[in-house]
């Protein structure tokens, strides 16, 4: 089966290696997996996104028209994305920048203050961990152990110093997904 | 109440794409308010080159052409034949006109093109995202030369001023940053004189101005125009090269050995 | 309340803060709140003490600020 | 100049280019298309215009891209190697819709290659040697007049179709000296405004030339635009000629030079009772297949043979408009080798006795 | 390295080059393809290689043919308006016949277009944007894994062949991360002499590397050689997929990344029975034509849908060989725009329920 | 008796298609000359330029390559770059070196490139005919200047050798007419510090020779030669311009602003 | 009807502007005509030559394998263009510079010594309007006339004072060919 | 009969003269016949006035000109 996400927010919040992980955690799972970045000219201010696909079976577009899944890191990106998750589908939004509630009514929607938790945490820049995790809890895509060690492999040995507060925020955002979902602690 | 200061009226009253403290607005801001001063706006036209400045042709509100990487001295050369009543600029970075456009800029320069050249030397290629420029500094660390520009390896920075000095046909040059008021107000006047050279028919003007490029340089705004005033005007001091035409000369082991 | 003599368009600000140093009166300083580009925009609200020297305008590279200066010459640099 | 004279194609070329309008010509020297700088550096000043030896190839074509940025009739020449140089400029003029007259006086390839005459830029001149999806008008003269007048037409169509056109020659179509005769002088000054030139606003709306579309929908609508306009160019534009064609069952197809060396060859023929003809494409682009096709359709011609100076290039678009009625041959020259009617005439013998092959010479 | 690995396509190339022994680049920025020089700027020296950022991409390529001329492999990158600039030095490199490995990762035209991704310098690639009579060896890869086995192949061909192999890829291919495996390192000590090349003669004979023949029956003979080349090339070089043709009525012909779409469009259409395959070139020059006869020679085969992301030019050479038995149509997309699978799909069933004519897209 | 003159070695034993008069055959003889004297011919590799002296190519005896028009110090690059113990030079006319190869030669320059270039400044384009080369003088009448070179139409002529002197990376300049013996003995000495320059490894080295053209001119050879030692050296003098690497400065007015 | 003539030699010996005066007199009189250069590189010291094609018709090939008649000003010329001569067709040789005799015998052979002539006439570069006379002579192609007055079109009118010598040089070159050819004047 | 110091391969020569103007002897002239390239050649039959000092020879751009010079050195140029 395919499982195709698109994370999307400003240029520095982290949303291209969110992606990364996620595809190099489903690649160390065994998964066909793609990442497929927006690339523009520099123009900073905008916003950035990267489509990810994890699947079964070998991936034919790289490219996504109608997501399972959208993780909205500030409000252009919900903006852009929400019409375009599936019906049935996920929507994750940091709540911390994005005032308004999706209007999506068919969807799975996971209102994350992922900016502000990071923030609790001591740094803004792991909001993107606390969102990814809220994703693997929703949808048990890939596992929290694969995401971390890809993240061993993507970080530089003399910044394996930043893995814990990584790892505190994806489980921070899982926890708090599974409150939202009223799940039970896996 | 007077207005002391307000967006000159040949911009285009619409955002930018540049990144925060980009130079490239100061140096858009001083083109416009000249063509305002010397009352050429209706008779400008800009060539907007191939770098982050190509969507110059969105904010100058003169008539505006797009040319390819390097080529806007020829593209100008071939418009201002055309239109001797016409203004024309071309607006380049340091990628644009030293690297692949080097040979129409020396030769629309020897040729005496009466055209005027707003030179952005920010020492990198801002738009592809921060690779090495002809200008870039030795030492200076860029996605190209990630171990810092190296001359035995990378070979050395050009000085275009220094460069065009030779060139015959040449009528004003002249290098500022745009690093403080007092010298932002220099780059005016320098900018104004080499559109005067132009209206005055005396040949080919380039005011190089001493950019920055925060986001290619990672350094924050303020940071990157100290940088601009410390590190770069070492290697390419500010003034004025050349304020008239004439036969630079030159000759050999430093002796002016031609004649006028 | 005083007349403005220097005005922030605030949503064109890109909080570069090169207009900080810009200003001989250091009356210039970045607001806690983000425009909506998600920048903290520059702001006076000491406009008494802005000579209308309008250094800061000259330094900002996205014409954010407009200067006004009372009809008599005041002694500021132009 | 309405009388006759003896003039160099190369000449003529300049002179009809002159004749259309055009004042402003921008080039680099190279063999065998010397004599149109050459011409122009002279003729120009003469007549108000402008003439300028670029530094390159590639400055030269951006120089034609400025000058007809500002509305003014603008050319460029050169041969090959030069022509290979100028393909991003051609791309830029088809993307920012600028018109242009650019003459190529093809030379033996690749590379250096030779400078005796050869066709072996067909493909780059029809189906586009730059990036992106474009086209341009291509025009394959097979005498001196006929350079003087598709270039003559060139001009024009150029402005009508804010397009660059092309004149495809050869060294021989160059260097050669025939009798033409000029078509009446059109005043530059004359000519309609041209509202989208960039050439100061002067009180009116900006304007802006320009191909770069950073949003994709918006590029691929531009793309839509233009190959409106080729649609209507290649509906309008195809021309064409035919000798002997009605009872042929062999035809050979060819264009310039080529196509004359043909016609001595088919000729000879002829005069032996041989049931051949000549289908001549004078637009190389857009091809003239529907012409071709009611040729086929007619159903005399047994089989084409394309006859070019080079590998075999016109002959794929000889095959598109033929799809697979009839056998289509190729006889080719190359490197500046020139054929000769009887190698024709052996090579259409061979062919209709059923000996050669799908293939030939070269 | 034998393990997978997640990379950008971009980067992939550039050590799928090194893993072929490659050592030397020399290329200008341009996107979508700045991670290739970036990326070769780090690891050359790592292994003892060379990195030159050019001043320009017609610097670039003269510096390949020189370092190709040492005997060294060497390659180029670049992006459509680059590939353009490149056009004389192909055809020169081919002219005095040197080994290069060139990769385009296309964006959007013409002119400056777009930054996005497209398919639109097939002709560019496959026919010869260059001037002259010459073919360069053409692949199309539709995955990061792809990229990389078929760089590492074109080395090896180009050295081969004494000829350039381009690798045409698109900025979709070229930003997009997959899993890889890289095939094991070449080292380039251990390379087989090139007598021809010039490194000084130490001791032998003097060699010479020339694409200049002022005598056309010498740059004939040149000529002829280079066509036996070629047609060796094409007898032995074509590379193709199929999926699910064989008892398949419409079969859509798609390279590179529009191949990877249609093949999900076309899956799902295959889950509701319909009776659609796939055809995909990878060896674009020389285009698998015989393969595509086969298929259609087969007799299920009833109509072709040729898919590109440009205005239709990969068409062309399904129509060339379809020789018109079938019906060939066409859907594209342009400027930078990229298909869905679900167009791909209505394209399709609309064809087969006989809605659409012989034209889409765009 | 012993031979006090022949003919070199590394120069093929044929005849040259060149013009009679035509210094092209002297300037091959120097540069032949040194690679013997030098020891290097076995390990020289010459690049041939698009000009008179494409042909070059069968005159050295040594491995040579045929480059693009303007292209061959990028073609020397890739070359040198591949195999640094190549003693690598390039052979150019003033069309192929300073017109369309401008970008080439500047960057080659900047980038300190270890080779040697050996420029033929006839001030026409020989090959293609005679038409106006950039190093045509004022006033001088050519196929594409036929009313004489005037600057306000055809610009003004560039001098190489100043304007490479104020390019970093450049460790060898001259300048030599090639009109008598003693002139041919000091072009001779400066091909050699060319080639010394490169096989020291200290950067990029260039000699000018001032040659005649008498077809493209239209005068007799002895002739020319006179033309080119009253006429041409008067705007191009001669000399040594640089003899060792370093920063060249420049500077605003004359300045010397920079450090080294 | 077509006639076709090569006229070649060493590159100061006039051979293209002979070529070209009798195109220019052909188009004179009506006829259809082509002038083709061969053309090089500046190689001086080689051959030059030229074809000109005089016909009734349209002409199709401007390239001449076989041509009606041959002009060979210099041996080099002779050695290339004896044998192409058509059998039956003219052979000119400007004897003064050409030792050898030609070793045809299917064709005319006229042996003018046309470099000799015209420095009788005070200038050597006259050579060329005595061959031109004597190919006018044998062939009876064009008119002398039309040959003075295309003539008189091609010079600047400064240099109209060269027309007597030109005239005289053809008229010695028609003569001698009567001469040899055993005609009357006509 | 003198032994020959100044040798002309007559057939390469081109009859530009640039030798003339070199020879310090002033004993070059130019041969009254032609070679067989069409050029009248350079030539010396006063060789007992030759030097050897190669002057010519440095001048002449198509190696036409071999100099001999006796074993024991001459003051001549070298
Ligand atoms: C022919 C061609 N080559 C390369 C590019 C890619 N390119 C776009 S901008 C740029 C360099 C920009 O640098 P610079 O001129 O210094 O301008 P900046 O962005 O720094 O202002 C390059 C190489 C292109 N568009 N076309
Ligand atoms: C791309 C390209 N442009 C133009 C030419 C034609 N061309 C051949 S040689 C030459 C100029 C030669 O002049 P120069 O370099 O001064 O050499 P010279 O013949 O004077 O020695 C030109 C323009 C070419 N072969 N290739
Ligand atoms: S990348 Fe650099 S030059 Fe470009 S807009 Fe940003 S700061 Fe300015
Ligand atoms: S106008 Fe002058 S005083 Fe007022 S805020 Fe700006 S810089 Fe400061
Ligand atoms: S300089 Fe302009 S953009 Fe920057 S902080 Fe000040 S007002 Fe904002
Ligand atoms: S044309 Fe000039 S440069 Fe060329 S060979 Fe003749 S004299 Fe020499
Ligand atoms: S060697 Fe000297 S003296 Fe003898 S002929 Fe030559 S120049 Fe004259
Ligand atoms: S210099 Fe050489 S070619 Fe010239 S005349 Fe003397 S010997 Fe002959
Ligand atoms: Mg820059
Ligand atoms: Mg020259």
């Amino acid at each position: 089966m395919k499982y195709e996400v698109i994370i999307a927010g400003f240029g520095g919040q982290g949303v291209m290696s969110m992606g990364q992980l996620l595809a190099y955690a489903g690649m160390l799972e065994g998964r066909q997996v793609t990442w497929m970045p927006s690339y523009g000219p520099e123009q900073r201010g905008g916003t950035a996104n990267c489509t990810v696909i994890l699947s079964s079976r070998s991936i034919g577009s790289p490219v996504v028209g109608r997501p399972s899944a959208v993780i909205a890191m500030n409000l252009p990106s919900l903006d852009k994305f929400e019409g375009k998750v599936i019906p049935g589908g996920l929507l994750i939004v940091n709540s911390t920048l994005v005032a308004r509630r999706p209007s999506r009514d068919d969807v799975t929607v996971l209102l994350i203050p992922a900016t502000g938790l990071a923030a609790e945490l001591g740094n803004e820049r792991v909001a993107n961990m606390v969102a990814l995790g809220a994703l693997l809890e929703a949808t048990g895509q890939v596992k929290p152990e694969s995401v971390l060690d890809s993240l061993k492999k993507a970080l530089p040995p003399h910044r394996h110093n930043l893995i814990p507060l990584n790892q505190q925020a994806l489980e921070r955002g899982r926890q708090l997904a599974r409150e939202r979902l009223g799940r039970e602690a896996g | 109440m007077r207005v002391a200061f307000e967006r000159p009226s040949a911009l285009a009253d619409i955002p930018t794409h540049y990144c925060p403290g980009c130079t490239h607005g100061i140096a858009h801001r001083l083109v416009a308010e000249t063509l305002e001063e010397l009352k050429v706006f209706d008779r400008a036209v800009g060539i907007a080159p191939v770098g982050c400045s190509v969507l110059a042709y969105n904010y100058f509100d003169c008539d505006m052409v797009q040319a390819a990487h390097g080529r806007a001295p020829a593209v100008a050369t071939g418009l201002k034949r055309a239109r001797p009543d016409a203004v024309v600029f071309t607006y380049q970075g340091d990628g644009d006109l030293a690297s692949i456009g080097m040979a129409e800029l020396v030769h629309a320069a020897a040729r005496g093109e009466c055209i005027t050249v707003v030179f952005i030397n920010n020492a990198i290629y801002g738009m592809t995202g921060g690779q090495m420029a002809p200008t870039t500094l030795l030492g200076q660390h860029t996605s190209t030369s990630p171990a810092g520009r190296e001359p035995g390896r990378e070979g050395f920075p050009i000085r275009v001023c220094e460069l065009l000095e030779r060139v015959r046909g040449v009528a004003y040059l002249a290098r500022i940053p745009l690093t403080s008021p007092a010298n932002v107000a220099r780059a005016r006047s320098s900018v104004r004189k080499a559109f005067q050279t132009q209206l005055e028919g005396k040949g080919f003007a380039l005011v190089e101005l001493l950019s920055s490029c925060p986001t290619g340089w990672g350094m924050p705004p303020r940071e990157a125009l100290r940088w601009v005033d410390e590190v770069m005007t070492e290697y390419y001091p500010p003034g004025e090269f050349r304020t008239e035409p004439g036969d630079p000369g030159g000759g050999p082991a430093g002796k002016r050995g031609s004649q006028p | 309340m005083v007349e403005k003599r220097v005005l922030f368009t605030e949503d064109r600000c890109k909080g570069c803060e090169l207009c900080l140093d810009a200003c001989p009166q250091k009356i210039i300083f970045m607001a806690e709140h983000m425009n909506g580009k998600g920048f903290h925009p520059a702001a006076v609200t000491d406009q008494e003490r802005c000579t209308g020297c309008a250094l800061c305008a000259r330094m900002c590279p996205d014409l954010v600020i407009t200067v006004y200066r009372p009809e008599r010459p005041t002694k500021a640099v132009s | 100049m309405d009388e006759l004279v003896l003039m160099k194609g190369n000449e003529a070329v300049g002179e009809a280019a002159i004749r259309a309008g055009c004042r402003f010509f921008f080039g680099y020297p190279i063999t065998p298309q010397n004599e149109i700088p050459e011409y122009m550096s002279r003729r120009l000043p003469e007549v108000g215009g402008v003439f300028v030896q670029a530094e390159s190839e590639l400055a030269a074509i951006n120089m034609v891209y400025g000058c007809a940025a500002a509305g003014a009739r603008a050319m460029t020449s050169s041969s090959s190697p030069g022509i290979s140089l100028k393909q991003e400029g051609i791309s830029y003029l088809c993307g920012s819709e600028l018109p242009a007259l650019i003459v190529n006086m093809i030379r033996g390839g690749p590379g250096l290659g030779t400078i005796q005459p050869a066709q072996s830029d067909y493909f780059q001149a029809v189906k586009g040697g730059g990036h992106g999806d474009y086209r341009v008008l291509v025009y394959g003269p097979a005498s001196v007049q006929e350079m003087v007048d598709l270039t003559y037409l060139a001009v024009g169509r150029a402005d009508h179709y804010r397009n660059p056109v092309l004149v495809l020659g050869d060294g021989i179509l160059g260097q050669m000296m025939e009798p033409v005769r000029f078509p009446a002088a059109v005043d530059p000054a004359g000519l309609p405004e041209k509202p989208w030139a960039t050439n100061g606003r002067r009180g009116g709306p900006k304007r802006l030339l320009n191909s770069l579309y950073l949003e994709p929908e918006k590029c691929e609508d531009h793309n839509r635009e233009l190959q409106a306009k080729y649609c209507e160019m290649a509906a309008t534009e195809k021309r064409w000629e035919t000798v002997a064609t009605e009872d042929a069952e062999l035809v050979v197809v060819a264009y310039g030079t080529t196509a004359r060396i043909c016609r001595t060859g088919l000729e000879g023929l002829r005069e032996r009772g041989v049931p051949v003809g000549l289908f001549r494409p004078i637009s190389l682009w857009p091809f003239p297949d529907e012409a071709l096709d009611a040729l086929i359709e007619g159903g005399k011609v047994r089989s084409l043979l394309a006859v070019e100076m080079s590998a075999g290039q016109m002959v794929e678009d000889v095959r598109l408009a033929a799809r697979g009625r009839v056998p289509v041959h190729f006889y080719g020259r190359a490197g500046g080798m020139v054929p000769q009617p009887e190698e024709i005439q052996e090579h259409v013998r061979a062919l209709l006795e059923g000996g050669a092959a799908n293939a030939g010479g070269l």
